[in-house]
């Protein structure tokens, strides 16, 4: 019997998917990381794919409400829908606004971000309405609830454990689809959770000799990480892709990195690093987090890889240097 | 199965649907120094996105009276100590600054607003199938009604005025007509795609054409060509397919061009 | 001369036309540049079926009054009142063309509503460019393009036709051609004709009313009473000084414009400078 | 007319100034628009204080070749030498002029290189329109325009003044003044003139040289031997009917246009059109 | 802590030389109707962006050198049967387009291109501000030396070629300097703020001046006045500072034509 076909949106989900559909067939990867839906215009391939799609999974159109209009244009109605952000269990939380953070370090306990308890207001988890959204109808609303929330901050699976829930619910929608195949599927979500575990363990541990060192960063997406590993960043420049910082908020921004005592900054490989000069004198290291996979081979080991690089990458830029 | 049940039959119908309306269109655009226009009006769309999500009004609605307002405004300043290029180029960038800054003031909005505004050709849906069937229509249907009027205003204000016709009235219309187009069909085909639509055939029907009856048709066709070329050629080398109509747009383009100096050459 | 500068809209009208309702009325009109008047408190109005002209020197308001009459400009007070559904022929002064607008002179044609492609032929070589209909509007020679504007305003099948110096361009013999032309129009269509020109002793010959014209209207006469004039007689065998009298005859009365005390606008600096500045200095000028 | 249509570059010169090497010399020049011939082996050269006036009916390749000589468009095959350095002060016969551009006439008279504002305003002076500087350019009448043109030429203190219909839209005491200013700058900067004009009584008292162009050079000599034809002197005191006979006196010998079979291009089309349109026809025309 | 020590600092005076000389620049653009100019620029810059990847060289030289074949392509085509803006609308269209299909097809290039491309006026570096002020001075001084002929060109084609000046070779040395203030200001301010500073303080300056070096003088003030402005704004606020700094030059330009619209008033 032929696999069923499925497509996922960012590389970080084509992955999970990937792991999912292990020995079983592949998974088409739509939006390349790092193209913005202004320039991006689909080939034939990704159309085909979304066309013939069983299974679309995307993290949600909090993060690309093009791709899920493009998904309800193309995607047959035999197609099942799969917006992770809704999948029960998700951790999700708040965007935040203000340009600089004050953590509580010592609220968290570490490597429990699911249920930590976190005081600041910023960090409060968001309440999600427990629908699940199979079928077309239901994504225009989903739109709705993005902003009448404020803001979910989409970057979710910057948490390994929101990555776990996401394998399993991957899992059960394949077998849903493809019941003959329901074993297979179950087993690789196990074999998916364990290397995604030993992949946060590993990544906690890189991060365990650097732990509570500030830092500064470019772009507000680490939220999740943060929480999950316990590494606040002290400070965001940028408050997302589409929004320019004000002059006040670099000021800010400029002010904690020299008050917390940054020792590094980082940027994404897609972005210029000049805005870290403005807030970052020279003693100020310079780092660059990956939080798409942009510069990884997309496949099954881009997930583990992506989160043990962002520690990696912490790591270098916040140890000691001899 | 039906033929809207493909994609690339979707495509190709809603592609050369724009293409059609935009042929004509794109040669008021061409004639009056109006290249901007697309862009102008896309800029403003984002503002619209912005004003929308601010008032809790429907996307589209905010979007259409955005690029409604600019080209009014844009219709009614003209004339006097600025060129169409220019006006628009400051609405363009007005609009697409006061988006950027509404967007920070928005709690919550802080996802990419383009994301809510551009199509993509391959992911055109039945239902977008049918508005831009009707909204090409339409649009045509205007330009066929109004056709002497809109030609005469734009050769000589002056002489439309003396002959009974009010010249501003008709830049208002074409411009109406133009915004409705641009906003509805960036949503459909992508904004890339709908800005290159109108002014591409157009420059390339220059060549060829001795009236500007002949011109408009020619630019219907060349842009009803390019989108099927392009969508051919995307299929071929799985490129993408609005920039693939673009350049096919382009490549028809230098053609003519060709085309006219040879013939010159030879007459000559 | 001994034009009847008192009561501009009485004299000159042949009798049989004056009782036919005008064609344009203007009353009281004035018209304004970013502020500056150029025309001040013209009333006239033109009938069926006759010709007036306009004199006056550069910038004294011709084509702004042309303008304001055909409907072209609002004039900033006064009114301009057209009879309803009047069908008017226009040829602007001058006419930028945009080469990106194709346009063959045919289809230019056409748009004055003529769909018959004969009857758009004969208009053009009516006009003197016969076999043009094929070429391009932005390629044809300054003479050929006022030619092609002539039969466009032509086609429209006019009541009033508004000419703004219709001959600039035009070569000797179209020149005369087309003044034969326009007396043959007024004949056949019984349409009325406002025409702006430069040309004197044509427009002598071939107005019913000529208007001069000098920021407001100088005077106003049949053109038998300005040609009467002997000193107009006895220049008329070489053109422009004859002219010239014409131009002069009355500019030296007052005029109040003392709110523009530094003659830095208003039509009548440039008019007061050729007192100086040109000769030959009309004897006996002055009349009016 | 007797005038040597066979030899054109050797007639009609002053012997004084025949020696002077020549300002502008064309040789073999031909033009096309879009590959269609308009003017066909154009042979000619300028001489320093000469006057020499281009006639000839609307679209006979006067504009064109007026513009290959002041170097503003390439010829297809021929060539066009200007001495080196020479200073050419150029009056275009339309000059579309975008309001966006704001200038004013002073300053636009600055361009021609005249830093001096004293000396800007006499040139004002001089062509008519003085006090004019502070205004913009577009906002001129198309007199005013005109004359704004002309100052810009004079000062650039031209050695060859190419002047394309300079009076169009000029009233009739501005023309004339035009004219006898063309005279006095010939005498006092010595330079040399090429003019485009249809005003023929006057070209025909002011000129050294008259050039008849009608697609080529059709015939070239001094002015006192075309005004000497009988049929010229009989007319001439009307004006436009002894301007026709100079117009046909030799457009019917032959030309070489055979290639060109249905005549829907090349500049004669028109003129043979004359022949049946417009009258009068020109008894006894036919010289040359 | 010297002056170029403040980011802010570093944003006004890199704001200020950019907008001194797209302040000049601009009035050639508003006059020859080229207001697409900038965006045209900063669309050939993405293919130069992706041709730079293809064949590994540097970014900057890619930008520049594609950037300037289009800005020559479109000087050496102009003027006949295509308006500027036209032409330049072509280009924009047909670089983003390739650009986009280019980017489709590079291994390993999958990067978001606009990200190399686009600076930010508060993201100036010190080596930004002496390379804004090297390209600003640069671009002044062509203007200054060849201003006669570059206005005469632009009034006249025709007087420009009688008076012995080439308007050919003036329209490309405009053109050239265009492109290589856009280019490489986009990197350093950021493609929104440079090309609305080319087009919107001209506009202003238009409604308030009557010559043209009157013009080009305060367009450049107005420029410079709108990047103060807008920064201080920014601040003020918390704004967004490039879209700030547009707007402050939009209001200015509404400023200088109410002005001029009550000043007529009063006069008349
Ligand atoms: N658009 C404009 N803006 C400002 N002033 C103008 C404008 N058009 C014309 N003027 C001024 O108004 C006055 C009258 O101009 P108009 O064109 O009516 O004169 P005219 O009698 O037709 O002259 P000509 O014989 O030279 O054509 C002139 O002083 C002219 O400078
Ligand atoms: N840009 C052009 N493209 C094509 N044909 C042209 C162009 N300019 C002029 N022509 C044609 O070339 C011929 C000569 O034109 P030109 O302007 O030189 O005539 P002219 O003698 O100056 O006429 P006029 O007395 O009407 O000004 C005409 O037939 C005209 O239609
Ligand atoms: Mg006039
Ligand atoms: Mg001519
Ligand atoms: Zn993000």
């Amino acid at each position: 019997q032929e696999p069923p076909r499925v497509v996922a949106d960012i590389p970080p989900v084509q992955s999970l998917a990937a792991m999912a559909m292990a020995g079983v067939g592949e998974v088409e990867l739509i939006v390349p990381p790092g193209a913005s839906p202004h320039g991006f215009s689909m080939r034939p391939s990704q159309a085909r794919a979304l066309e013939q799609a069983q299974l679309v999974i995307s993290v949600g159109p909090e993060l690309a409400p093009w791709l899920a209009e493009a998904a309800d244009a193309l995607a047959g109605p035999q197609a099942v829908r799969l917006d992770l952000l809704d999948q029960p269990g998700t951790l999700l939380l708040e965007a935040r606004d203000e340009a600089v953070f004050r953590h509580d370090h010592d609220a968290h306990d570490e490597g429990e971000g699911e249920d930590g308890s976190a005081e600041d207001h910023a960090d409060d988890p968001v309440e999600r309405h427990d629908e699940t959204h199979d079928d077309d109808a239901h994504v225009h609303d989903d739109h709705d609830h993005g902003h009448d929330h404020g803001g979910v901050d989409p970057h979710a699976w910057l948490n390994p454990d929101n990555a776990v829930v996401w394998l399993e619910a991957i899992a059960e929608a394949l077998a849903r689809i493809d019941p003959a195949r329901a074993e297979t599927y179950a087993a690789n979500a196990a074999a998916g959770r364990a290397r995604i575990e030993a992949a946060a363990q590993e990544a906690a541990d890189l991060l365990a000799p650097v732990h509570g060192r500030p830092y500064v960063v470019f772009h507000d997406a680490y939220r999740h990480f943060e929480r999950r590993f316990d590494m606040p960043a002290a400070a965001a420049v940028s408050l997302s892709d589409a929004a320019q910082p004000g002059a006040r908020r670099v000021a800010e921004v400029q002010a904690a990195v020299a008050e917390s005592e940054a020792l590094c900054v980082f940027a994404e490989p897609q972005m210029p690093p000049q805005l870290l000069d403005s807030v970052a004198g020279e003693t100020v290291r310079r780092g660059v987090l990956d939080p798409l996979g942009a510069t990884l081979a997309p496949g099954p080991e881009l997930y583990p890889t992506l989160i043990v690089n962002m520690a990696q990458s912490l790591f270098e830029c916040l140890a000691d240097r001899a | 199965m039906g033929l809207l049940d493909d994609f690339l039959a979707r495509a190709a119908i809603a592609g050369v649907a724009a293409a059609l309306a935009a042929g004509p269109l794109g040669c008021f655009v061409v004639w009056r120094r109006m290249a901007y226009f697309g862009d102008a009006t896309a800029h403003a769309a984002i503002l619209g996105v912005a004003a929308s999500l601010a008032l809790e009004i429907p996307v589209f609605a905010g979007v259409l009276a955005l690029a409604g307002l600019m080209a009014a405004a844009v219709a009614l300043s003209a004339g006097r100590s600025y060129a169409a290029d220019t006006l628009l180029g400051v609405a363009a960038h007005t609009a697409l600054a006061a988006g950027l800054v509404a967007m920070a003031f928005l709690p919550g909005a802080r996802l990419d607003l383009m994301g809510y505004l551009f199509g993509d050709i391959l992911a055109v849906s039945k239902g977008d199938v049918w508005t831009i069937l009707f909204g090409a229509a339409a649009a045509l249907a205007l330009l066929a009604w109004r056709w002497t009027g809109l030609l005469t205003a734009t050769l000589s204000p002056d002489l439309a005025a003396a002959e009974g016709r009010d010249p501003a009235r008709e830049r208002l219309i074409l411009m109406l007509a133009l915004a409705f187009l641009v906003a509805a069909a960036l949503k459909v085909v992508g904004a890339l795609l709908i800005t290159a639509l109108l002014v591409i055939p157009a420059a390339a029907a220059r060549a060829v054409s001795p009236t500007p009856e002949r011109m408009a048709l020619a630019a219907a066709l060349i842009g009803a060509g390019s989108v099927l070329g392009g969508l051919g050629a995307s299929w071929t080398w799985d490129a993408p397919a609005g920039p693939s109509v673009v350049l096919a747009a382009s490549a028809a383009l230098a053609l003519a061009n060709l085309a006219a100096v040879l013939r010159r050459a030879l007459r000559g | 001369m001994s034009a009847a500068a008192a009561d501009p809209a009485a004299a000159a009208v042949p009798a049989a036309r004056a009782e036919a309702p005008p064609l344009v009325e203007a009353t009281g009109v004035s018209i304004r540049y970013d502020g500056v008047e150029v025309l001040r408190d013209v009333t006239l109005s033109l009938r069926p079926g006759e010709i007036v002209t306009l004199v006056g020197p550069n910038g004294s308001g011709k084509t702004s009054l042309a303008r304001a009459l055909a409907g072209a400009l609002k004039p900033a007070s006064g009114r301009v009142r057209r009879r309803p559904g009047l069908r008017l022929g226009y040829v602007p002064q001058s006419l930028a063309l945009d080469r990106t607008l194709p346009m063959t002179v045919d289809r230019f044609l056409a748009l004055a509503g003529e769909r018959d492609r004969a009857v758009r032929e004969a208009a053009l070589e009516r006009t003197g460019a016969p076999g043009l209909g094929a070429r391009q509007l932005s390629e044809l020679s300054g003479g050929q393009f006022q030619r092609a504007l002539l039969a466009h305003a032509l086609l429209r099948r006019p009541e009033l036709l508004v000419l703004d110096e219709p001959t600039t361009g035009l070569d000797q013999p179209g020149a005369s051609a087309f003044y034969r032309l326009v007396a043959e129009l007024r004949d056949e269509l019984g349409c009325a004709v406002l025409m702006v020109s430069h040309d004197l002793h044509v427009v002598m010959a071939a107005s019913d009313r000529v208007i001069c014209l000098n920021g407001h209207v100088c005077c106003e006469g049949t053109p038998t009473v300005v040609a009467a004039a002997p000193e107009y007689r006895a220049l008329f065998g070489f053109g422009t000084g004859g002219a010239l009298a014409l131009y002069r005859h009355d500019h030296d009365h007052a005029h109040d414009h003392d709110h523009d005390p530094d003659h830095g606008h208003g039509p009548h600096r440039h008019d007061h400078d050729h007192d100086h500045d040109h000769g030959p200095q009309g004897r006996g000028a002055g009349q009016g």
